[in-house]
């Protein structure tokens, strides 16, 4: 993990109050693994660094891709950084989806929303592992929606719009009954009720999610981002132990 | 410059080190830098059981500063001895453990254990987020004294005891804690505070309150040191917002003997190491020679700024 | 949206009057916009004879706030009285006087004399720049109550009784104040704090200490305000970091009936004006329909927030 | 008095630590006289705005010239703001020399330091009112100078610096006693204890200075920048009855 001042290599709209963030540094080649985050330092305007996804990465460019939506003060002041500047970020942080020790056939990504971009790397090396991918992407609507081609091009995509103005009206995992039976593991990251609607409704596959908590020092040392777990240890970090845990790992609130 | 300094229980070659709760144990940051450069570590908050906290979320960003109810989330004092002060050990920088609970007899059992691992302790009075017991011992001061004197009589290292700012009178307590024993002192620990959310109509911290850090207490921070530096004769580590050297000086010329760092590092991890790699430079921009000179600086009767505080 | 409201002694027309010591008597604001627009304005505090007040400098920048101490000075409540209240009292706005004073005493003299004049009072027992007297009544209950029952006896019209967040428990302090009669709370007055600057080595402010007002105090406001909602059945004007209308709404859900505008005054003259332009389309954001809707509404004892407070 | 957000149109440094900004706007219209100052709000990193004299104006180019000098964090943060920005400045504010009052044959400015700005637009219109004028310009040093040719075309000028690396060695008021015989009035603005020693010195001539304080409102409203004065009023507000005062009306501490 390091604190590097990023250089913005581009910095457009994707989608309604969305924006794709290209940013160049060696944080990069510490990535290990697809689903971890940085930490940003957004200005002076804001105290604490926002935590965001890595939703793709080049290693030989030194790049990595981040996708964020604006949520509030530091995602808008985020907005108003140009190309060329340099952005304060601490990173890569926390443990992301253990993609080394997956050997299934076929495997299921539910994204929800913001919660979509972090699937995006790890889908690409899935798909270069050889396995199948079948992927379900929930939007609140057809103008929030992103990556859709992008995972067109790795699997079969479902898509969900909340107000149907693109896909199925509802909720991405009115999908799940109609894919469930051909997947061996799934792989999830959403707003918490998603991510708990999920792990019931496929209990009895494993899988892994991606959450989401406010964060203080986003390294492992304030205690600010835990959860309960079902061990005798009693919580994880999600900055360090996660944001990527086993389904069966947490308490989902 | 000559940085180094002796405070009771603690040699310290620069003034800074991180605050308590805000370097867990410091695993996390020697990622960073070397621990071997802080003047001191204060570990987090160490309670006889277990303890899992408050619920989430426990943190809220406010202006210039944070909000947080941790709720004194620790694996406990055995634990700690145990897995923890061993890898700080292996750094070459004084150890001091932050002791909690919600009864004497927690203090005090705490205390007896912990204290032969460490070079002194900084006894927490002072918590505003948990609901038993630590509110009333940091801020009466007939508690105050009456828990430091029985820790103090456990301890085998001196004790710093840790004052709340949400108190009318705060050199009352600093008095009374004085007149329990205490080797030296330590303040402040945050300012109790909310935030609501306008979406949600809630209060953001699941605790409802949280404590407030950060830049915005600076100024508290300094007023208090600055008043008990004048009615107690007891050295001081002062904190509340600390985020550069100019800030390191304006803490020392209020009355601290040394500071702690304690939400910075949340914005920058290196901020310890970066202030004292600074410190010297700051210093001789305005003109000081020594430590010893800045310690008690903007006070009138400056002559006591000389005598040895401890 | 309906944005009016009655509160004892004030027909407010939105919840926003600019605070006390901010504003003056209203002449320099006027030059920007028609004071009409306001719900009520509190006027400088008045004193029984003219003060000069304290040293320069008065004010210092801190992180997201400031620090003042002014040391109350006014041209006395008989000036006031025939120079000062005449013109506010040519806009259609309710009129608030900030009743000072060293002794029990010279508050119900200025009280007797101004209570005429205007449509509330709003007794200052909170201004931590002065030395004599001010200080204790804001920290000791039973002097609180004491002079609050007094000044009650002596005006004509409701008193508001201005708190001190520089107090342990800001609830015995509001308890106390009902039971002298207070119709309602004007919460909070400025944090005691200090600046030093490291270039002199001394307090930048003249008086040494002065009071910490602004953004970064706005979480010790709200916590203080819902703390005291819960507990003392008086309406509250809230105060202490507004800046936006979403701070107007925030300090309203923590239980107050309206909020009053400071330092931000000085960042932008418009402010009072702009934030009441603002808030029915803020109200509306978040789904409100009424302001009453929003009062005390962090609260879990929703109900409540219907009943009239006064 | 106005809040407007003005526009940038020339930003650069004039000698060391000393900018020359150039401001256009409606605030402009309204200034009354030379000596009066503006209140900027640098930006989010400082709470309250700082005053800065109009150290020249032209009405019909809506454009007013500020000089600054770098003191601490606002003055640092008003650096990096570039051309073609806007600034949000309240103004003008107070008094300022009343130039219009003035009909007599010899004047002279007594300027130090980061003083000198405010005297520069009333040298030019006592000029344009055919009075003769006697400049004393006091500098640190030679790198820390400005504004020198401007006012040797508007008539003598002698220069000291602290370094002696400009003109004579020593303070602006060494060569009071030399050109005191022959002017009427003097107009001063510089560091307190300059603005006692000049006033102690010419205590026999007519007098107008230019004062500091540290301030809050800028408007008159909250009483941060009170100087005593000798009358029953005891005191004068600088953001308001001044910055300029006669000599005799204030209490120079
Ligand atoms: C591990 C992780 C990965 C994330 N990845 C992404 C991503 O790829 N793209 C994206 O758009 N968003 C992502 N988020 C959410 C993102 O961090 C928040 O939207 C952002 O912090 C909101 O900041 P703000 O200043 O705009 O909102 P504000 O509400 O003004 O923020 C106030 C405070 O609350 C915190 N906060 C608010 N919402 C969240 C949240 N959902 N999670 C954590 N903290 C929050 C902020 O960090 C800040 O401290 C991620 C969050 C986590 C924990
Ligand atoms: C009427 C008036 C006219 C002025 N004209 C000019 C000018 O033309 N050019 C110029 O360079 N400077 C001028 N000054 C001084 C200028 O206002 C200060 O240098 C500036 O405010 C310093 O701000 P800072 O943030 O850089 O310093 P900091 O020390 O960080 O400022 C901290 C606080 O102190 C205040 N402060 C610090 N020094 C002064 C000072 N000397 N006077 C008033 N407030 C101060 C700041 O405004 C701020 O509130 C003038 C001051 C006044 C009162
Ligand atoms: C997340 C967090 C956790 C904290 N935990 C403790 C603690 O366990 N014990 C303690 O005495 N103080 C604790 N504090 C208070 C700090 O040690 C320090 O007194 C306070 O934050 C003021 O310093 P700062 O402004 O530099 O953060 C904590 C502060 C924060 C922000
Ligand atoms: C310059 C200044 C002068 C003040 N004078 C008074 C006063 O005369 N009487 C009073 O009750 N409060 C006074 N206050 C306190 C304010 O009314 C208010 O309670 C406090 O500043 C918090 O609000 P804010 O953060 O919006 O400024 C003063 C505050 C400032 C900044
Ligand atoms: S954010 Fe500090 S431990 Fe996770
Ligand atoms: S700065 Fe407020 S009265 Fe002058």
């Amino acid at each position: 993990m390091k604190r590097e001042w990023m250089t913005i290599l581009e910095h457009q709209t994707i989608a309604r109050d969305t924006y794709r963030l290209v940013l160049q540094g060696d944080i990069v080649r510490d990535i290990t693994e697809p689903g971890q985050f940085v930490h940003i330092q957004v200005g002076s305007g804001t105290y604490l660094r926002r935590p965001v996804s890595i939703s793709d990465f080049d290693f030989e460019k030194k790049t990595m891709t981040l996708l964020y939506k604006v949520m509030g003060k530091g995602t808008e002041d985020l907005t108003r950084k140009s190309v060329g500047e340099s952005l304060d970020v601490l990173g890569p942080g926390g443990r992301g989806f253990p993609v080394d020790q997956v050997d299934d056939d076929h495997v299921l990504l539910i994204g929800g929303g913001i919660g979509v971009p972090p699937l995006y790397n790890l889908a690409k090396q899935l798909k270069a592992k050889g396995i199948q991918i079948t992927t379900l992407l929930g939007f609140q609507s057809a103008d929030d929606a992103f990556l859709l081609d992008e995972f067109e091009e790795l699997g079969e995509v479902f898509v969900s719009t909340n107000d149907g103005t693109l896909g199925r009206k509802g909720f991405v995992t009115d999908w799940i009954s109609e894919v469930k039976a051909t997947v061996d593991r799934y792989f999830t990251c959403g707003p918490t009720v998603m991510l708990k609607a999920v792990s019931e409704q496929l209990a009895d596959l494993p899988g892994y999610i991606s959450m989401e908590e406010r964060m203080g020092c986003g390294i492992g040392a304030c205690f600010a981002c835990v959860v309960p777990s079902h061990d005798e240890k009693g919580y994880r970090r999600i900055c360090c132990d996660g944001p990527v845990f086993e389904a069966k790992e947490v308490v989902l609130a | 410059m000559k940085l180094s300094q002796s405070l009771p229980g603690l040699q310290l070659k620069n003034p800074v080190m991180p605050a308590s709760g805000c370097f867990a144990f410091g695993k996390e940051f020697a990622q960073f830098y070397d621990l071997s450069e802080l003047g001191a570590v204060i570990m987090k908050a160490a309670t006889g059981e277990k303890r899992f906290g408050n619920g989430t979320p426990r943190v809220a960003e406010t202006a210039r500063g944070m909000l947080n109810a941790i709720g004194l989330q620790n694996p406990g004092v055995d634990a700690i001895i145990e897995e923890e002060i061993p890898f700080l050990s292996t750094f070459d920088t004084s150890i001091i453990a932050n002791v909690a609970g919600s009864t004497v007899e927690e203090y005090v059992e705490v205390a007896a254990k912990i204290s032969a691992h460490v070079h002194a302790l900084e006894l927490n009075i002072s918590c505003p987020n948990v609901k038993e017991g630590g509110v009333q011992f940091g801020t009466d001061p007939m508690l105050a004294e009456e828990v430091t004197a029985q820790v103090v009589e456990a301890s085998e290292v001196p004790v710093y005891v840790k004052l709340s700012p949400n108190v009318t009178n705060i050199v009352d307590m600093a008095k009374a804690v004085e007149k329990g024993g205490a080797a030296g002192l330590s303040m402040i620990n945050t300012l109790t505070g909310m935030r609501i959310d306008p979406k949600t109509r809630k209060p953001i911290i699941a605790n409802q309150t949280g404590g407030l850090s950060g830049a915005a207490i600076k100024p508290v921070a300094i007023r208090m040191i600055h008043q008990v530096y004048q009615e107690v004769n007891l050295p001081i580590i002062g904190m509340g917002g600390v985020e550069t050297a100019d800030d390191v000086i304006e803490f020392l010329l209020a009355g601290a003997s040394a500071v702690a760092i304690g939400s910075a590092n949340f914005k920058n991890p290196l901020i310890c190491k970066e202030i004292i790699d600074e410190l010297p430079r700051a210093l001789e921009t305005y003109g000081f020679t020594s430590i010893e000179e800045v310690i008690g600086g903007a006070h009138d009767e400056k002559a006591r700024a000389g005598i040895f505080r401890a």
